[in-house]
């Protein structure tokens, strides 16, 4: 095991200049991974930000009690989707309307009395991801005989929805192609390594090593450089985000949304597929050169 | 092919009948013969007769086409992968392109052959690799690299690492094709210790000076056949 | 010449392997930037589709004549960042309400006559990338004589065109480096060719060829590997397009948003530079073999 | 270093006082020597003594560490990048482990050096690789890749591809090493075929029977010094 250890650094030192390269490489394939990754996560959350925003109103009947109506919130809270459920008295609801007409809101000055029943508003949770559910919900609320009329962004959220839900196809199947490539990339640079010493790996066979005493040292060479390329990639990364991030901060642009970083789990994650992916190259490539 | 069971036991390798070619080209045609245990015989023959190839032969660097090869007790048309190994490490080579390592000094390509063999005393295989290095008159060059060597030195360091792991059988494909007298006389007296020690002693040659040197067998090889013109006995 | 392309193409087919390897390398990484820019072309479309629908509401004084709106009319179309401008009357306006306030029109019924004035829709063209450019416009157009009043949605198109600018700084400093990365891959592909072929260049060089003799060959392989590194990483992604579009478009989800492929002027632009890439990874590596 | 004005026009290779070191290495230490045009010469020594290194720092293979070297008129260390290469070209060279390239036929490895020298007509250049693999006896061999051929081949191989330039200095650095008497003498004969047309031949060797079958001059190393034991004259 030392043994295995102590050859594999040897290579390592013997092979500078290649290793080097290949290494720079696996680096920068890693890099580009985990900087998709980057990508992709905060475009998400950022959605899910704007999203925030979606709720729908309730309108409840005009003989509808307030102990009533806070029973109804309180079902209304156990429904698939539900965030938060607020009772809004009619006087706020007006308040609210008179808001949103704003400069025309001299046309309800002409009205006697406020017409508006109350109301409940319900925040949907953000993980939502689609329009139906939305309706779905929309007329379960319906249903319920304390509601009367049930009022959102129907045409805005479908749409909302839809480009959503399109982000988040493109987003999953790019960073699958992405990702291939970039296991091929880890592992043809894999490949080139081991031909670049087939004729060092030949002469060993023949002096009567057995396919361990080779394989051994250059699968935790493979590995070594995967996790070296997968610390040096994401490392890279992490150093851009550092530097850059307080740019944007102070930019102004991002005052309500927070850019992280890829999340600890998913860091390990590729480190250990760019491992894995050294190693497979290397166990794919390995097997051409034992045969005899 | 009629041999009596004593000689049948001395038998280290038996060839009958084997033919090695590459696409259309016949390196060996129809070769039969035996090497006894504790042999030293001449492998000669013009350039392109197949010395090398037989060598190839011996230590599994080539597979035969055709034929019924035994070395060392193993048929070498019916040897698995895992026996293969084994089979080397009772086999030292001196090969004529020297097959050294060029990213690995001298020592380490000498060392490389116990470390394969499964020797771990970091110690001993100083010892012994020096050692070799001393008698082949490299110890100054243990460091350095094979690309900078002459072409003499690698030859000795060729040499060094055949013996290194004291094979039963050494086989040495011009062994001093790129030496001195001086220092030819020193690897044939390195031969002549390992087949003293019971080492069987395999040298291809076309070096004239040589062969008449040794009251050694010599097997003569033209165009892939066996011509026994001198010295040699048919198989 | 003819010999330098001939040679080249020698090379070519005696390594194989090597440069079979590398050139999958550089079709995957083409691939990547490609796959890239398409990404970030269609994400960039889809929200200038998005913003299609901003428009500001020029409420003008209840005197104006019909004549009198038309001239203003004309007068904003040549203002920056209008694209269209088109007369609304009062009634239209009303019925538009109307429609806006759904369930809660019958408020409107309430009301004596109509109290809406006549009003100019101003539709402000795609390119626009900044809110402050909106609020300069909306401040011009609500210093006209004729003009009452102007409404739009403020608070929300800041916040778009937040989202949107970032999003574009992110994607114009991803794709770079992207970009970037990709070029050292190239380039680092080209070194382990050269590398690979360091003996036969050094007894090339022996035998007595000159700088240009060992020069050429490579350069023109180095070129042309990147060529058909480009064209089958671009071939690639458009095959991946023609493969995935259709599912997408039945699916429904982009009805109303066509995904185009990069512009041919884009394709062109990123075979020419994996060309040049090539080009420059081997020009940088030969030197270090053409010292002595 | 007297030496009268005609001389002087008849030297083509003039060492003085030429040193060369690897590091604390000295492979080659003070050595003087002229060398006339047509001059048929042997090098000789001991394996290290320098032999190979003299022959890389007339090719420019390494350049020297000191002293003052002139080869073909031409001053080695004040050598231009621009000149190197026609210089080369005027040298044909025997490398002692051939330098061969793998993966281009042996037709291709012979016909480089006339492309190298500029050459076009592809017909010139078939034939006259075509003569030459035929005078060394690898006509059959010309479409095969050199780790397929035998040690002899190889080395035929180089010696074709030192002669197909038709080059005014031939360095043949153990031309004879892995060749049985036969083609030994083939070669020799090529050897002396172009020194009779006029070229500058040197040659290094460990092969007595070499040098006693010539009646030519020979340099003798040791130790990356000149010892002038017999046959030699000092520079
Ligand atoms: N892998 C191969 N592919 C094709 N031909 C081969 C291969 N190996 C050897 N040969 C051919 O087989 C013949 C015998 O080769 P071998 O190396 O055995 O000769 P040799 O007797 O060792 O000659 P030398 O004294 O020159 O070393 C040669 O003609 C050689 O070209
Ligand atoms: N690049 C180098 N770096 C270090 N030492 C070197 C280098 N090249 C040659 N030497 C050393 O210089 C000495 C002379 O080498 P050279 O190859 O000239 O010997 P040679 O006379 O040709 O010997 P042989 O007959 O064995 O070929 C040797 O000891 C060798 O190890
Ligand atoms: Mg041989
Ligand atoms: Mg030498």
């Amino acid at each position: 095991m030392i043994g295995v250890f102590r050859r594999a650094l040897g290579d390592f030192i013997r092979h500078r200049f290649f290793h080097g390269v290949c290494l720079f490489t696996i680096v920068l394939a890693v890099f580009i991974v985990s900087a998709f990754a980057l990508f992709f996560i905060n475009a998400g959350d950022l959605m899910a930000a704007w999203q925030r925003g979606v709720r729908i109103t309730a309108y409840l009947e005009a003989d509808i009690e307030k102990e009533q109506a806070r029973a109804a919130a309180e079902a209304i809270k156990q429904y698939e989707g539900v965030d938060t459920v607020s009772y809004v008295p009619r006087e706020e609801g007006f308040a609210w309307l008179k808001d949103q007409l704003g400069p025309h809101s001299s046309l309800l000055s002409d009205l006697k009395g406020n017409p508006l029943p109350d109301a409940l508003e319900i925040s949907i949770i953000r993980e939502l991801e689609d329009g139906e559910v939305l309706d779905r919900l929309a007329e379960k609320i319906t249903g319920r005989p304390e509601v009367a009329d049930v009022e959102y962004a129907r045409k805005w959220l479908h749409r909302f929805y839809g480009i959503y839900n399109l982000f988040r196809i493109t987003a999953f199947v790019m960073a699958g192609l992405v990702f291939v490539a970039i296991m091929f990339i880890v592992a043809n640079t894999m490949r080139l390594i081991l031909y670049s010493r087939r004729e060092e790996i030949e002469i060993t066979r023949i002096i009567g090593a057995d396919e361990e005493f080779i394989k051994y040292p250059l699968y935790l060479e493979a590995a070594m450089l995967g996790l070296l390329g997968g610390l040096g990639g994401t490392g890279l990364l992490y150093a851009g985000y550092l530097a850059v991030m307080p740019k944007f901060s102070s930019g102004g642009l991002l005052q309500f949304f927070q850019v992280r970083f890829i999340p600890p789990e998913l860091t390990v994650f590729i480190i250990i597929s760019s491992m894995l992916v050294g190693w497979l190259g290397c166990y794919f490539t390995i097997r051409r050169f034992l045969r005899i | 092919m009629e041999q009596n069971n004593s000689e049948l036991h001395r038998q280290i390798i038996h060839f009958y009948r084997v033919t090695k070619h590459f696409g259309g080209v016949y390196a060996l045609c129809d070769l039969s013969f035996d090497i006894l245990k504790n042999d030293f015989v001449f492998i000669t023959g013009p350039s392109g007769a197949g010395k090398s190839t037989l060598i190839k032969l011996l230590y599994l660097g080539e597979r035969m086409s055709d034929g019924y090869a035994i070395v060392d007790g193993i048929n070498l048309s019916r040897i698995s992968r895992q026996q293969i190994p084994m089979l080397r490490r009772r086999i030292g080579v001196i090969f004529q392109d020297f097959k050294l390592i060029a990213n690995r000094t001298v020592f380490q390509n000498v060392a490389l052959v116990m470390e394969v063999a499964g020797f771990k005393s970091r110690s001993l295989i100083r010892e012994r690799v020096g050692d070799l290095l001393e008698l082949v008159g490299l110890s100054h060059q243990a460091d350095a690299y094979p690309p900078t060597l002459s072409g003499g030195e690698k030859q000795r360091a060729a040499v060094a690492r055949a013996m290194v792991g004291k094979p039963k059988i050494i086989l040495a494909d011009e062994p001093t094709a790129s030496l001195d007298p001086a220092a030819s006389e020193r690897v044939l007296q390195l031969l002549r210790a390992a087949h003293a020690r019971g080492a069987t002693i395999i040298i291809t040659t076309h070096d004239r000076d040589l062969l008449s040197r040794f009251d050694a067998r010599a097997i003569y090889l033209e165009g892939g056949r066996r011509v026994d013109a001198a010295g040699g006995e048919a198989g």
